[in-house]
């Protein structure tokens, strides 16, 4: 697994340099504004963890960065340069690879079509050459299994497939894509302890190659597994902006939670 | 954890076959032309076969190209006028500056290819549905032809140009016929076989075609993952245009003449040709075979209906029942292939 | 209920005699360029199947307004050997193709109903009809004796080469004519799109109809703009020659359609049969004749039966 | 935690008047109709206006069907046959048989509403596109309309039944005009007003109009929260026949003989008339007074190029370039309703 | 809040009476087996969870529940009678509510009109009576403000919220118009800490309140603080079906992941 990701890996990246460095970002939809004030860095070989409550904005601060959605104010600079993405492409140019929460595949396409999409392999550059077919089932197979995920027709229509299996699925098309920076939007919601834990050793194989990590979840112990820095966003702002040894994960959950309410309501439920 | 053969399946070959987009179709063009094998009588000659083929290449050559924009999720409304006002440009260009027919050709490909980017980068710059924008298009067209051509030649129909320099070498491009024995191929015919070949390669077998599934079956995910949308749905009107443009370069030299007013009607033909041959309506999912097959049914069933003598006050009943016919078997095929079970 | 108006009672007029249908042991294809429903054709194809009915012929009707298409329906009929073609030639140039293979095959072709100048040339062997810019001229002197100066003409069929040559006819002898486009198939539409147009412009004195059903729409649109202008139509059908009875329409440029028909198949039926060549190499004119209040008490009751 | 009202919003009033569907059709509308003033002086009387107001209408009743089933999610290309289907019917049963009109009527009725539930249910039960299933009935009811009317009455028009009981009363109802001073109103106008405002009321204030919403935004979803999918669809297909029978009532009662072949091309007329009025083609947005200016900005501008006297040799070029501006202004409103800021 | 519920709630509904009982069900979709002799009862006041991996089959097997699919093989139990739903609203009309994992929402409504989707409050039940706008609008609020959703404008479309928010809104649904059976398809899995301890309270209230309660979930730790009865599925068929007493979180956590991998991983990470 290590394996796959160190061979896709970027030599030139270097630990603790600046991938990509958002200050005073700020988005609205039309009359809605989601985002004001943000700032964030994503070194190389680290994990910046974003949690936050629902609708807290933090889909949209990843959309920005991935070239999905163009930022209203502030300003966003990859490697050092001040872009504003307008489309995801450009920021898959630069290396940074998503996996979003709710634009993962396409239903009807098969599996490794899905897997393959965008990043498709050719037997040469000319507008009609073939596809390897073969050679792209055969990986989307391989690296699907690798997640404990085994399809069982890996040309079913990826629709077919049950909600967490497509996360999978476009967990593991980012991670085995993904050349600098990888952005996960809560990859582990849909999925069961096992595949939650591929995922979380998948993040930490990124950030052992040298990939900066975007980790997006509601879970403050899946985020404190692999996290170097933790951001909280609340109601569009920055709540909590601490790098690991800051912040222990008491705190993190409580400042999550508003208190730490498992243990409460542990208590309230009666059991 | 168990072994995990347990619930793996392997489809069997008949099962493969079956789930193909294109064999529904196939089954119900088998069927139709069984039917009209035993209804008319002067169905049973290969050169009737081959005018149905003939009939059929002129709706399945632009059908490929609409067919390929349905499965990309949009649809092209001026595809059946773009063939006339291709033609026009052409003919009425060198009859009245005396150009040679060959860079008429030329300059009306540039037109056609101009129309479909138009409707294209309007489609998706503003991101009005294609229905309107081509609907739009379609109108415009419509009216310029009938209003240029009033204005060029005075009359509603396009000069002769079979005398214009040029003339010879295309017409045996676009309508030349051969004879083998008794019976005329058209060379349509044999572009249409060549079209529906590339279009079948170019959508399973490319990263083009990849992209075109991918933005026909979910624009937003596609453009996520870095597939060039705007490029690629520009692409798609442009190729329609193409095929319009080939198509009214076969009428323009078939006929040396044409009717501005023609060709409205037909971009439903190609829509029909396609659905019937299994491409969805809402993009996504289709397959180029299966809409030459659409295609084929249609004009089998159109020229059928006249090869057995039947009421033509009654014709577009006939056609009606046939197409409804033909998607159900399509639809009774599909459900068949998925339904039986492994093991 | 005990109503008026409703069905008479009919009589079979068919008569005694008539053949079977084949019993001529001929086949013969009529192609023409009608769009479906037309009352016009209909009348067409009453006179061609009456024909049929006479001569103990099989008759093959069918019909496409694209010319491309009515070419591969020719190409129909020849790989179907039918034993004659009647064709209208409303395109010449493009069924030339279509034509010639009927010709090389053996089929003999006959033309009607329109492409007068152009039949012999394409191998057809002989031609009923009239036409349709001769048609137009008269209808336009007509009026142009009566002291019209600025007739309507209305197209119901955007782009038909025979509707325009019908209108380029009238402006031909009356050079202040001018065109209308309507939708046919709608009779709402027409009534309002020449509702509009005739308060457009007042000066409007005549309106030319190119087909019946359209006169009748216009009657209507004349009486809701309170147009003074007088009104004359192409073609009959029983509301519109009761109309020229009741003086509301002035004259009907008649075709005899029906006769075009008729004259097609039987042409077909003598050729094969005994060689003839019907009008002598020359082409028979089946009109333009004009119904008015004059002749039109004999006119009526034929158009009751739709062979008028 | 902060105070939630840091990032809530009240919508100004002027912004949510800007959000509502039918404000761009409305703003498109006015545009076209101050142009038409200024461009054609016959344009400018009560009269003419009136005239527009009833070319409307007839396009509009059978819109605002069209409009309800698309916003649920479907199409129906047999919307403008049935018209003339329904006249027919009517016509020659009385005819034929010497039976009231209000018999004739009323089986025709239920003639159509029989044909908008085997659409739907056809529909509903084969999954078929509504697209493919109604361009099938289109077909056959076009067939059959020229077919049967040869039958009953040996020519392709019906016959006259101004004679026949019941006339004056149903021409009353269908097709009857009044005055007021010099312009003639058609009943049809007054009609066409009241269903708008039936179909709006029911569309947003009403558990069937949520309902309609609901099956063509998300058939599913709406499904799986009990939503009867199957009886609101095939309702909305037989709503959409009513408009259908009414328009057909009107065309029979006003002219006394229909042209067997007519009605043909109109169904486009109403998918436009509610797309321009801001329904979504791909269904669960739209609104009923939206489709009403949809189809008055048709009617406005067929009739409007006559008035302004433009070459009819361009007329569906002038048409396409106004459709296409009214999609576009449409398109800009809505746009600056989401665009502005708030506070 | 559980004020709501017991209104709602149905009188007659008795602690540990079975409400449904699945025995040897069955689904195969197409040529895929899908699940496969499958026992379930679900007892009023008790709250039953399904857990399972990706792909296990807990979302075709609460469609089966609710009426969205049919079973292919086995028998449905609804009150002791024996039944085959042919349709959502048949279930309904037996009062069990779902809130599905993919089927939330109508994405071009606004929010209190998907609140209220399939129940509408009218003023009469003739076909043209008005509906109680305003009431529902401000059920609807106050409905999502008791989960601590906070929307900007209900009257604004759906689709325009977060995911997390979508989810809410489907589950304050559920619940309040949740009569008997309340089936919840992996609810927290897109909610942050906050909002995952409402619907657990929620989850609670509602089995106080006498009714059934099928619980789907990847987090052993939800289900434990709610759960009368666990069931694990594994490829379709069932790996484990225990009453709270029979089994500990332990247990479920490590029969869940195939060992306690989230301490293993820990350890793993290096953290
Ligand atoms: N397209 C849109 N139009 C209008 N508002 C939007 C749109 N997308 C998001 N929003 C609003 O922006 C806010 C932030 O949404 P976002 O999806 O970023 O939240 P999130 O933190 O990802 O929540 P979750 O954890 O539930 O996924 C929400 O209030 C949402 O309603
Ligand atoms: N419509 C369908 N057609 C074919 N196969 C399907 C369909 N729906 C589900 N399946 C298959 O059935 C199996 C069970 O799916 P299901 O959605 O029930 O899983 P799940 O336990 O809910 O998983 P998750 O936790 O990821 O949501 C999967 O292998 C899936 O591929
Ligand atoms: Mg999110
Ligand atoms: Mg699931």
């Amino acid at each position: 697994m290590t394996d796959t990701l160190a061979s896709h890996a970027d030599r030139e990246l270097n630990k603790g340099e600046p991938l990509i460095e958002m200050t005073g970002i700020g988005k609205s939809y039309g009359a809605i504004r989601a985002l004001r004030g943000i700032n964030l860095r994503v070194n190389a070989g680290e994990v910046t963890c974003v949690l936050g409550d629902n609708g807290a904005g933090k889909s949209t601060l990843i959309k920005i960065m991935s070239g999905l959605h163009p930022h209203n104010e502030g300003s966003l600079k990859v490697d050092g340069e001040d872009l504003t993405f307008s489309s995801p492409r450009q920021a898959l140019d630069h290396g940074i690879a998503t996996v979003y929460q709710d634009l993962a595949v396409v239903s009807l396409m098969e599996v490794w079509r899905n897997f393959f999409l965008g990043s498709e392999l050719t037997s040469g550059r000319y507008p009609l050459a073939g596809l390897k077919v073969k050679e792209m089932r055969r990986i989307a197979d391989e690296e699907l299994r690798k997640m404990g995920i085994v399809v069982k027709d890996i040309n079913q229509p990826i629709g077919t497939l049950s909600g967490g299996q497509r996360q999978c699925v476009a967990i593991a098309r980012a991670v085995y894509f993904g050349a600098r920076v990888l952005i996960l939007d809560e990859p582990t919601a849909a999925l069961g302890v096992k595949q939650s834990g591929v995922v979380l050793k998948y993040t930490a194989a990124a950030r052992d190659a040298g990939l900066g990590v975007v980790f997006i979840t509601h879970n403050p112990h899946h985020a404190y597994l692999v996290g170097d820095h933790f951001i909280i966003l609340k109601l569009g702002g920055t709540a909590l902006d601490k790098t690991r040894s800051e912040v222990g994960l008491d705190e993190l959950t409580t400042q999550m939670a508003g208190g730490d309410e498992l243990t409460e309501l542990s208590h309230e439920l009666g059991r | 954890m168990p072994t995990e053969s347990s619930n793996r399946v392997t489809l069997s070959l008949s099962n493969r076959i079956l789930a193909r987009p294109e064999v529904g179709a196939l089954v119900a063009a088998v069927i139709i032309f069984i039917f009209f094998l035993s209804a008319a009588p002067a169905f049973r000659s290969a050169e009737s076969f081959f005018t149905v083929l003939y009939q059929s290449s002129t709706i399945g050559i632009v059908a490929v190209g609409v067919g390929l924009l349905m499965i990309g999720g949009e649809f092209d409304l001026s595809a059946g006028v773009i063939t006339i006002t291709a033609g026009l440009v052409n003919s009425m260009l060198c009859w009245n500056y005396g150009m040679n027919l060959w860079v008429g050709a030329l300059v009306s490909l540039a037109f056609c290819l101009f129309i479909g980017f138009v409707n294209g980068y309007l489609v998706m710059k503003t991101g009005i549905p294609s229905f309107l924008i081509t609907l739009g298009t379609f109108f415009v067209l419509q009216g310029a032809n009938l209003g240029v051509t009033k204005l060029v030649t005075g009359s509603v129909s396009s000069p002769d140009i079979s005398q214009i320099d040029g003339f010879d070498s295309l017409s045996a491009i676009f309508a030349s016929s051969f004879k083998i024995g008794p019976v005329t191929v058209w060379i349509t015919v044999i572009w249409w076989f060549l079209f529906v070949a590339l279009a079948a390669w170019v959508l399973q077998r490319t990263r083009t075609g990849n992209w075109i599934f991918a933005v026909g079956g979910n624009p937003d995910s596609a453009r996520a993952v870095g597939v060039p949308l705007i490029r690629t749905k520009i692409g798609l009107f442009m190729t329609v245009s193409f095929f319009g443009w080939f198509v009214g370069m076969h009428l323009l030299y078939r006929f040396n003449t044409l009717q501005a007013g023609n060709g409205v009607g037909n971009e439903f033909l190609y829509i029909i040709a396609a659905v019937v041959g299994g491409t969805l309506l809402t993009g996504g999912y289709g397959n180029a075979i299966g809409v030459a097959i659409g295609a084929f049914i249609f004009g089998m069933t159109s020229l059928g209906i006249v090869y057995a003598g039947w009421d033509p006050n009654w014709f577009k009943a006939f056609l009606g029942v046939m197409l409804l016919l033909a998607v159900l078997v399509n639809l009774y095929v599909k459900r068949m292939s998925t339904a039986r079970k492994v093991g | 209920a005990c109503s008026g108006g409703g069905k008479e009672a009919t009589t079979d007029d068919s008569g005694g005699g008539a053949n079977a249908a084949g019993s001529s042991g001929y086949t013969i294809a009529m192609i023409t360029h009608e769009t479906p429903g037309d009352t016009f054709w209909d009348k067409i194809k009453a006179g061609a199947q009456q024909a049929a009915k006479d001569e103990g012929v099989t008759l093959k009707y069918s019909n496409d307004p694209d010319a491309s298409k009515q070419a591969v329906l020719i190409q129909n009929a020849v790989d179907s050997k039918v034993s004659g073609i009647a064709t209208t030639l409303v395109t010449p140039d493009a069924l030339a193709g279509s034509v010639k293979a009927a010709t090389d095959a053996k089929i003999p072709v006959v033309g009607f109903n329109s492409g007068i100048d152009q039949y012999q040339q394409l191998g057809a062997l002989m031609y009923f009809g009239s036409d349709e810019t001769v048609a137009g001229t008269a209808a336009g002197k007509r009026i142009a004796d009566a002291g019209g100066k600025h007739p309507l003409c209305v197209i119901q069929a955007a782009g038909s080469v025979a509707l325009e040559a019908r209108c380029a006819g009238v402006k031909s002898a009356v050079p202040g004519t001018e065109n209308l486009q309507v939708n046919g198939a709608d009779d709402g539409a027409v009534v309002s799109t020449l509702q509009a147009k005739l308060s457009q412009d007042k000066s409007i004195d005549y309106i030319v109809t190119l087909g019946a059903p359209i006169a009748i729409d216009a009657l209507k649109a004349m009486e809701a703009a309170s147009s003074k202008a007088k009104l004359i139509t192409f073609d009959l059908n029983t509301e519109a020659a009761q109309d020229i009875q009741d003086g509301k329409i002035e004259f009907s440029i008649d075709q005899q359609p029906y006769v075009q028909g008729y004259m097609a198949v039987s042409s077909l039926y003598l050729y094969l049969k005994n060689g003839n060549d019907v009008g002598g190499g020359k082409a028979v004119l089946t009109g333009p004749s004009f119904v008015d209040k004059d002749n039109i008490a004999t006119i009526l009751p034929f158009t009751k039966k739709n062979t008028r």
